[in-house]
């Protein structure tokens, strides 16, 4: 029993982690240390996966959101020197009356997802039986085949899209 | 094509000539067409008249087509004359006749002569079919008809503001007396189911429901209609309350003045009343309201004409008067006197203007009395003529008038639905009508000549003979009109018996009716001492305020201005600018704030649009909780 | 068997669902935005993962897998656009992008 | 096939107009007022003809609707292309045939920019309303409806005044949004006709026999009430009118008043009356009182305006106020009434028109103080401006009298206090006239105008014959327009 | 479910499957080729003639499935993300239509920059793949990669001329707001699953009608979140914030995609989805509905009153128009379906008719008089008098803005008379009079247009296109037969909507 218990621990540790990573995340000054925290919002949250019984999906969260789509942005930020916000050094004042409606309007949108999500009492409960990368691949080359493919069109589109934007003007070719 | 068809065809003939040849017309072809065909109306009408009185027949009709038909009824095209029409017709030709020819020669200068003429043709034409009219809708349109030629005549000299003024004011006035009418037409044909004369006539004796006063009505159907009616005539006839047209309608020019507004038109409401007058024996109390409207007319214009200074206007109010006595005797019952009395006023009322007419033309258009004065000597056969027409007017023994307003005033007393007060008021009428005519003869024929200039000399104006001539035939006329007795008692319907409160009549009336004139021929003869010898001390008109006031015709003018016209066009100035358009607008200007309104929210920000994402979420969410 | 209810795990994800959101809103910084965005498709992650080991079923996993795709396109396809703003304004701050408005 | 004839033989010779607007062809210039005027007349002869010899032919003389033509259309709705005449159709389309000539008549010299495409644009109106007095297919009923008021807005906004564009977009909105409303009314009628007889229907006839609880019906009965009134125009929603009357062209203007206005008039008999006889006399109380407060509204507006068109454009609110009462008070005297008054009003007013018109063209303003004396330097035309004016404020022998005393003796039997109100009407109505006439031709005068070309005589003496003819033997239409109403 | 379930489930994909699946894999197979194309030569001529020549196969290829008898009633489940279904065929020819269009007009703003655009019609392309799953898809998973597909590449395009003034601006609001939008959408998909345990459409129809009322407001909040996203999409007022701005800064073809593509596609699947999973039942939903459509119909209309610029100005209209469209979601009962697709179908039709004609005459006079200038922005002020000088392209312009109005004689007017239709038979009368409202302020704009083009031009332009101009001598050809097209579907909408049934 203890150590469900302690499963349920984890859980609820992992979760206040990456809650508050994340915040760290959307506030902080520093970009790289944004970086960081966002980092260790997304390995707490792959502990989440891994203790919903979905140890693929926590792999995949470490390794390519983790491990590829931050490096993308850590790219980013050293290759064009983005390090500072340089929009943040303005009055605090005016820092302040910039955050409160917002964050006003998000405690507004998550008191009515509680809300809701509370008085639907949904019965079901979280069983920690794993459903292991087996299935997963049966499923996905299975059913889903077709969403893969389509999926790979979508990296193609992010890829030219991306492309064009970056690159110079003028490269060759005939009209 | 009968011959009473034809009646108004001759003057509706010149009428159309002298429309689209107008102006290039020469002055004779011009007066020759249209006095021709007036000649010939007179003529046929006379023919008329004579065939009707000697043969058998009481009536003779002319059906000319079926005009339409209001449900079952069919309303004709048709003339239908009897006596009373034939009285009408004698008078409206033959006056006509000689109002035309008058009216030749003292238009001849004007520019717009054919114009004038061919106005007088087409009035004669609407007088003719409405006094002619089988139906009340073909008498609505004769009596439409002259309400429009009374107003283009009025204006016609349409470039001074006050005749277009005073044209205006004569046709609205009149107007509302015929919207009036017209809606007694509405009730009789709903309650009658007709709307030709002699059956509305016949069913009003025998239609029960007609009179019968339905429960949570106050009054029958015949009460409304005769008051509806009454109201038509009131309005034509310048009698209380539309009155105020007749005074300004003397901006026309003169022989407008004696053959619209002495003769013929204004005594239209008269022939109004007397033609139905089955409707308006069903009901006594109008029958006795007509009575006293004609009593108090008569007295409030007699007291109106002592104040005038316009010759004019003094003879326009004793018209009013006149017509009060035949409105008087209508209520009084005393039909045929009323008739009587309408045909000898048409003569020596004609006779009087054309005589004004002809002193006014000599007096280079000078109206005003008090710039007369001791005219007897220089233009002694107008001044005879007036005098003949003064006789007339105050019933001297003799002359016609006396012979009418003897008949009416001795039928008063014992009628019950007038009385001895509307005698007496009779009685006073013909005491000021004389006190009037005496100041009027004496302030412009006695004394001494207040007109600077020399007067036009008589034989300057051209064909002068002719213009006495036709002065000289209503002299005549209304000398001896008086002699041929109109009895038109066969025509009329007599009361039902049921009203018999009639009072016996005492012996010494006669006596006093006959005096009365003398009577205020003497009181004037002292009281106007100073209008009549040759004295140097000035005559003036006097200014205090009553005697002003009565010369505004007692007010009624500016009572009617600040009752009715200054609110009508208060109203319409103040919502020039159509008030639903304005609030329908509203919603434009509603719709043009929102977009301003919103286009605010498309200030291009990303921040606030993902802000608003969230927003309307937020929105969203609460639409489906709750 | 653990007993963390269906609806804790959906409250977490909405959680960090708003964070991001707010993020979003909230920084001027395009960078910032971009990680705020993959803040919030995690916290998706997070439900469609959860949703998915409730009903003891994959389908959860690979939907996970598909938004690791779309995250990955779109942080591309954002990060080049980055670039160029770079390149354009010499500044991150989303609010010069505001030419277009009425 | 006659009718087809007629209605796509107008649009064919407005585009041909349109097109070989001044082009030369062998050495001949082509002129569009020409041609048009040769297409209206022979069309127009030719449906006469047609329709003669129909009457002899067949056995009930258009007392009740003929069937022209019926060709299934949009098949997926059951709607058809389908035309049909009786009576009442016949003496509009006469009206709308005659007025059409008039109107090229009065454009003959006012437009001279983009005359073709002018031209094409009147021809697609006449069209379009010839059409809608014809449809008896609901939509194709709604499709001329609408049609018809492209071209008559293009004309507007071209060729009008110095205010067109407005006056013509609020022209337009008014009547779209309005005959929205009457489209879901059509909608709902046909999908009651489904739940009733299990198929779609939109024609006329198959609805006749409809019975719809009259909750229901006084909800539809409104939505064609409304665009009608709209179209008529009743007070509240009149205001479109004076604006465009007042911007349009001098035949916009003759258009609008003489036929546009009776396609109203003629919905409300056809659709309103005839469709829901029950509730719209439940309504009639509600209609008559808004029809007298048109009547004196409108008088009331028309003399207190200083612009020649405005005030006649008041003036006809006034009148087609006696054309809604009349219909609303269900009784034939008073149909009858609404008839001659439609007709006739369509003729004073559309004279009235031109005559502004004339003026226009000779001063260059529509202003009454700008005018004055007239009659000084323009007898005829003062002559032809008294008489019009005497027939708007129904001087008995013209028509217009016979047609409001019609109406309002029908009417009498049935409201008679509201009777009494509208006859006050007849008051205002000569206030107005008498002011329209004064100001224009009498008083002193200002500047000498050159009297009346025979062109302009033509115009003026024809609608004057007509009045009077109509006037003295309204019999003419009565006869006719007898079947409709009983 | 066990393991052995999916692989029974993987191994069947019949040639049945195949050929009705063709249209979609010989776009995607035209994707693959191109990329080959660019690697072996870039050519731009080459790439935009292939890329017409693909649609132009796969627009035939669709509408020769359409009319074949393959498709059984209810359409053909292809593995459990997609089915084939009769509309889905009319949509994707009409989005292969536009997509055509706008391949053939982009030509003419390409061709006064000095680059190769190769990548330009590739994204094209992928975006019409995007569309054309979306149109297909039957599951929740291949309408999120469809959506996704869509936008990515749209953010592509729409800042493509990325020196241009608004280009980043315009891809950064797209990209920003467009992910944040998805992720709601996946939030709401994701409530949805965590309820039902299924995500594809047309099983869940059961778990959401007898699930309790609790549960009921749990899912209806996750269809909530999901349309959200779609709303963003189809730019339903208050989710359109970004549309102006985005239609004004795009490249005027890509507007045209946005306009009609991306719009169709999700329109049509927002439609599958409802009517699949029985939304209509969820009075929430209805309620949502009738909130936005209101609100999409005023908002549109009244913004798009004081706009001078004409992208702005469509943008607004559009926002209205799919305002009216969501009429056809509110329906009574199962039976109206299938009229329901009927109306939407044919509306949409006449939606992209309109935009196509309007958006070329816009392209062809952005070339004619901004040739020299840099910003391509066009404003109402330059049709003026148009009418009188260059009638075929004022005539068309005319038709296809009467057609918006709603007015007869064109399409737009069928298509609002299917709309009332179907609110009548629904008994919406909120939508009803929203519509009429609505469609009364939008003759506000509406007019003012016609007038400008109708105004009589006191310094009468006559300007002469250069000869050297390929393009302009054809589109007096293409632009007849629009006009042609657009009289004859809306004198005869018959011909047309006899077709989509």
């Amino acid at each position: 029993m203890s150590s469900f218990a302690s499963i349920e621990g984890l859980f609820y540790l992992a979760a206040t982690i990456a809650i508050v990573a994340s915040l760290k995340v959307v506030t902080g000054k520093n970009t790289v240390h944004a970086l960081l925290y966002l980092v260790i919002s997304l390995l707490a949250v792959a502990v989440c996966f891994y203790l919903m019984g979905a140890p693929f999906a926590a792999g995949l969260e470490v390794i390519v959101y983790a491990g590829a789509i931050l490096v993308l942005f850590v790219f980013a930020i050293m290759m064009f020197g983005l390090g500072i916000d340089e929009t943040q050094n303005a009055p605090q004042s005016r820092e302040l009356s910039l955050w409160i409606g917002p964050v006003l309007l998000g405690v507004l949108l998550l008191l009515e997802l509680i809300f809701v999500i509370d008085n639907s009492e949904l019965a079901l409960q979280l069983n920690s039986q794993v459903v292991g990368s087996k299935q997963v691949g049966m499923l996905l080359y299975g059913p889903y085949l077709l969403a893969v493919e389509i999926s790979s069109f979508l990296l193609l589109a992010g890829l030219v899209a991306g492309y064009h934007y970056a690159k110079p003007e003028h490269r060759g070719g005939r009209l | 094509m009968s011959l009473l068809a034809s009646l108004p065809l001759y003057p509706l003939l010149s009428f159309l000539i002298l429309v689209s040849y107008g102006k290039r017309l020469s002055w004779g072809v011009a007066s020759w067409i249209s006095v021709g065909s007036m000649a010939a109306a007179a003529l046929c009408s006379i023919f008329l008249v004579n065939q009707l009185s000697t043969s058998d027949t009481t009536v003779i009709t002319a059906y000319m087509w079926q005009w339409f038909s209001v449900g079952s009824a069919k309303v004709n095209i048709s003339f239908y004359l009897d006596a009373l029409s034939a009285v009408m017709i004698l008078v409206v030709t033959g006056v006509g006749f000689l109002i035309h020819l008058f009216a030749a020669i003292y238009m001849k200068s004007d520019e717009n002569f054919s114009r004038f003429m061919a106005y007088m043709n087409l009035f004669i034409v609407a007088m003719l079919v409405l006094v002619l009219a089988d139906n009340l809708v073909l008498l609505y349109l004769g009596w439409e008809g002259v309400g429009l030629c009374s107003f283009l005549l009025i204006g016609f000299w349409y470039k001074e503001k006050s005749n277009v003024l005073a044209a205006r004011k004569a046709f609205i006035i009149t107007r509302i007396g015929d919207t009036a009418m017209a809606i007694g037409l509405f009730l009789l044909f709903k309650s009658l189911a007709s709307l030709n004369i002699a059956d509305i006539n016949q069913l009003a004796q025998t239609t029960e429901s007609f009179t019968l006063i339905s429960m949570n009505a106050t009054h029958s159907d015949a009460y409304w209609a005769a008051l509806l009616l009454l109201g038509g005539a009131v309005g034509k006839s310048a009698q209380l309350p539309l009155q105020t047209w007749l005074p300004d309608a003397m901006a026309g020019p003169t022989p407008i003045s004696a053959l619209i507004h002495a003769a013929t038109m204004v005594t239209a409401g008269v022939y109004l009343i007397a033609r139905m007058n089955g409707v308006f024996l069903m009901t006594p109390e109008v029958m006795n309201y007509v009575a006293w409207l004609g009593g108090i007319t008569l007295l409030l214009a007699g007291v109106a004409a002592l104040a005038q200074n316009d010759i004019k206007r003094v003879l326009a109010y004793s018209t009013m008067s006149q017509i009060g006595y035949m409105m008087l005797a209508l209520g009084a019952g005393a039909w045929s006197a009323g008739v009587f009395h309408l045909m000898t006023h048409a003569f020596f009322k004609a006779l009087l203007f054309l005589t004004a007419g002809a002193v006014i033309l000599a007096l280079h258009h000078q109206q005003d009395l008090f710039k007369m004065g001791g005219l007897l000597k220089k233009l002694p056969v107008e001044a005879t003529l007036f005098l003949i027409g003064l006789a007339c007017l105050i019933a001297l023994p003799g002359t016609s008038g006396f012979f009418s307003k003897e008949a009416i005033i001795a039928s008063l007393w014992s009628s019950p639905t007038a009385g001895p007060s509307l005698w007496w008021c009779a009685i006073l009428g013909a005491l000021l009508t004389s006190i009037y005519s005496c100041r009027l003869f004496f302030l412009a024929f006695l004394g001494k000549s207040r007109f600077p200039e020399t007067l036009v000399p008589s034989d300057h104006i051209e064909n002068n003979k002719l213009l006495r001539g036709a002065l000289f035939i209503l002299a005549l006329l209304s000398l001896l009109g008086g002699l041929v007795t109109v009895d038109l008692s066969s025509l009329f319907l007599s009361y039902k018996q049921s009203i018999a409160n009639s009072y016996e009549s005492p012996s010494w009336l006669h006596v006093t009716a006959i005096a009365t004139p003398f009577v205020g021929i003497i009181f004037s003869w002292f009281y106007y001492k100073n209008y009549r010898v040759i004295s140097d001390e000035s005559v003036v008109a006097s200014q205090s305020t009553f005697v002003v006031f009565c010369r505004n015709g007692l007010g009624f003018d500016t009572l009617y201005g600040a009752l009715l016209i200054k609110p009508y066009c208060f109203v319409a100035r103040l919502n020039r600018k159509d008030l639903f358009d304005q609030t329908l607008m509203l919603t434009a200007w509603y719709v043009r704030i929102w977009r301003d309104v919103l286009s605010v929210s498309q200030n291009g920000s990303l921040r606030w649009f993902a802000a608003a994402f969230g927003l309307s979420m937020v929105g969203l969410i609460c639409v489906v909780i709750l | 068997m653990t007993e963390i209810p269906l609806t804790h795990i959906l409250i977490l994800s909405s959680l960090l669902f708003i964070i991001g959101f707010v993020g979003v809103v909230v920084r001027r910084n395009t960078l910032f935005m971009l990680m705020s965005l993959e803040v919030m498709l995690n916290a998706v992650g997070v439900a469609f993962i959860g949703a998915g080991s409730v009903w003891q079923e994959a389908d959860g996993q690979i939907m996970f897998i598909l938004i690791l795709t779309l995250a990955a396109a779109e942080v591309a396809v954002g990060l080049a656009l980055l670039i160029r703003m770079q390149r354009r304004y010499r500044t991150l701050d989303i609010d010069v992008l505001n030419q277009m408005k009425g | 096939m006659m009718l087809t004839i007629v209605i796509f033989g107008l649009l064919l010779s407005g585009s041909v107009a349109w097109l070989t607007d001044n082009k030369t062809f062998a050495g001949v210039k082509f002129q569009a007022k020409w041609l048009s005027l040769c297409a209206v007349l022979t069309l127009g002869s030719y449906f006469l003809l047609s329709i003669f010899s129909h009457a002899q032919s067949s056995v009930q003389n258009f007392s009740q609707l003929q069937l022209f033509e019926r060709v299934p259309w949009i098949s997926s709705l059951n709607i058809d292309y389908a035309l049909a005449l009786d009576q009442l159709s016949i003496t509009l389309i006469v009206l709308t045939f005659f007025l059409a000539v008039i109107c090229i008549l009065v454009s003959w010299q006012e437009i001279q920019e983009k005359a073709g495409f002018y031209y094409f644009n009147l021809l697609a109106t006449f069209a379009g309303i010839i059409g809608v007095f014809s449809a008896v297919d609901m939509f194709l009923f709604f499709f001329f409806w609408e049609v018809m008021l492209i071209p008559m807005t293009a004309i507007i906004a071209i060729w009008g005044h110095e205010n067109r564009y407005f006056a013509a977009i609020k022209f337009f909105i008014f009547t779209q949004v309005s005959s929205l409303l009457m489209l879901v009314a059509i909608i709902t009628m046909a999908y009651i006709h489904q739940q009733q007889t299990g198929l779609l229907s939109f024609y006329y006839q198959d609805w006749l026999s409809l019975d719809i609880k009259i909750g229901i019906a006084q909800y539809l009965m409104l939505g064609f009430f409304i665009a009608f009134a709209v179209k008529l125009p009743s007070v509240p929603v009149h205001s479109w009118l004076p604006d465009a009357h007042t911007q349009a062209p001098t035949a916009g203007s003759v258009l609008l008043a003489g036929v546009l206005l009776k396609t109203g008039a003629y919905g409300l008999i056809r659709f309103v009356i005839f469709l829901f006889p029950q509730a719209s006399e439940n309504f009639a109380p509600i209609a008559a009182t808004l029809a007298v407060l048109s009547i004196l509204y409108g008088a009331k507006m028309a003399f207190a305006q200083s612009d020649f068109k405005r005030l006649v454009a008041y003036s006809s609110i006034s009148h087609m106020g006696f054309v809604m009462l009349a219909i609303f008070s269900f009784n034939e005297i008073a149909y009858q009434g609404a008839i001659v008054t439609m007709v006739a009003h369509g003729l004073s007013s559309a004279a009235l028109f031109s005559l502004a018109g004339m003026i226009y063209h000779r001063i260059h303003s529509r202003s009454l103080n700008d005018m004055g004396g007239f009659w000084q330097s323009a007898p005829r035309m003062g002559g032809f401006g008294l008489a019009f004016a005497a027939a708007a404020f129904g001087l008995p022998g013209l028509a217009n009298f016979v047609g409001e005393f019609l109406s309002l003796v029908g009417a009498f039997q049935v409201f008679p206090i509201m009777v009494i109100f509208a006859a006050l009407g007849l008051i205002g109505s000569a206030i107005y006239g008498m002011v329209l006439f004064q100001k224009t031709f009498q008083g002193m005068p200002l500047k000498p105008v050159q009297d009346l070309s025979i062109r302009e005589i033509c115009i003026c003496s024809s609608l004057l014959g007509l009045l009077i003819i109509l006037g003295l033997y309204p019999n003419i239409i009565l006869h006719h327009s007898f079947g409709v109403l009983t | 479910m066990t393991p052995i379930d999916n692989i029974v489930e993987v191994t069947v994909f019949t040639t049945e499957m195949f050929i009705v699946l063709s249209p979609i894999l010989l776009l995607s197979f035209g994707i693959v080729l191109s990329l080959l194309l660019i690697a072996w030569q870039r050519s731009q001529k080459m790439i935009a003639v292939f890329s017409q020549a693909i649609l132009t196969f796969t627009l035939l290829l669709s509408l020769h499935l359409l009319s074949g008898s393959l498709l059984t009633g209810d359409g053909v489940q292809i593995t459990t993300l997609l089915k084939v279904d009769h509309f889905s065929y009319i949509s994707l020819s009409l989005i292969c239509l536009s997509a055509l269009a706008v391949v053939g007009l982009s030509g003419q703003v390409l061709k006064s920059e000095i680059e190769v655009h190769d990548e330009y019609y590739l994204l094209i392309l992928l975006v019409t793949l995007g569309a054309s799953i979306l149109v297909v898809s039957d599951h929740f998973a291949s309408l999120f990669l469809g959506f996704e597909l869509l936008s990515i590449s749209l953010v592509g395009l729409v800042g493509y001329f990325r020196e241009q003034k608004y280009a980043v601006e315009t891809g950064f609001k797209y990209l920003i707001l467009s992910a944040s939008a998805s992720s709601f959408m996946l939030l709401g998909i994701a409530f949805i699953y965590s309820q039902t345990g299924n995500l594809s459409f047309a099983v869940n129809s059961a778990a959401v009608s007898w699930s309790p009322n609790s549960l009921q407001l749990f899912n209806s909040i996750g269809i909530l979140l999901f349309f959200s996203g779609i709303a963003f999409k189809l730019s339903l007022a208050p989710f359109h914030f970004w549309t102006p701005d985005v239609y004004q800064g795009a490249p005027t073809p890509i507007t045209l995609l946005m306009a009609t593509v991306s719009k169709v596609a999700m329109f049509t699947v927002l439609m599958k989805c409802c009517f699949a999973q029985g939304y209509f039942n969820n009075e929430h939903f209805v309620d949502v509905i009738l909130v936005i459509a209101l609100l999409s119909m005023f908002i549109g209309n009244t913004l798009a009153l004081k706009q001078q610029n004409i992208k702005r100005l469509m943008a607004y209209s559009s926002i209205a128009h799919f305002g009216y469209l969501l009429i056809v979601l509110v329906i009574s009962s199962e039976q109206n379906i299938d009229f329901a697709w009927r109306s939407a179908l044919f509306y949409l039709s006449a939606y992209i008719l309109a935009n196509v004609s309007i958006f070329t005459i816009v392209i062809l006079h952005e070339n004619r008089i901004l040739q020299n200038s840099a910003e391509r922005e066009i404003s109402i002020g330059d049709w003026q008098s148009m009418f009188w000088y260059r009638r075929t392209e004022a005539v068309l312009l005319m038709l296809s803005i009467l057609s918006l109005a709603g007015i007869p004689l064109t399409m737009g007017f069928i298509g609002k008379f299917y709309l009332l239709n179907q609110a009548v038979i629904s008994q919406s009368w909120w939508l009803i009079s929203g519509l009429v409202i609505g469609s009364g302020i939008g003759l506000a704009y509406y007019l003012p247009l016609i007038f400008t083009m109708l105004k009589s031009s006191e310094n009468s332009i006559v300007e002469n296109e250069s000869p050297s101009d390929t393009f302009v001598k054809s589109p007096p050809l293409f632009i007849t037969i629009l006009i042609i097209i657009s009289f004859y579907f809306g004198i005869f909408p018959d011909s047309l909507s006899q077709y989509i049934m």
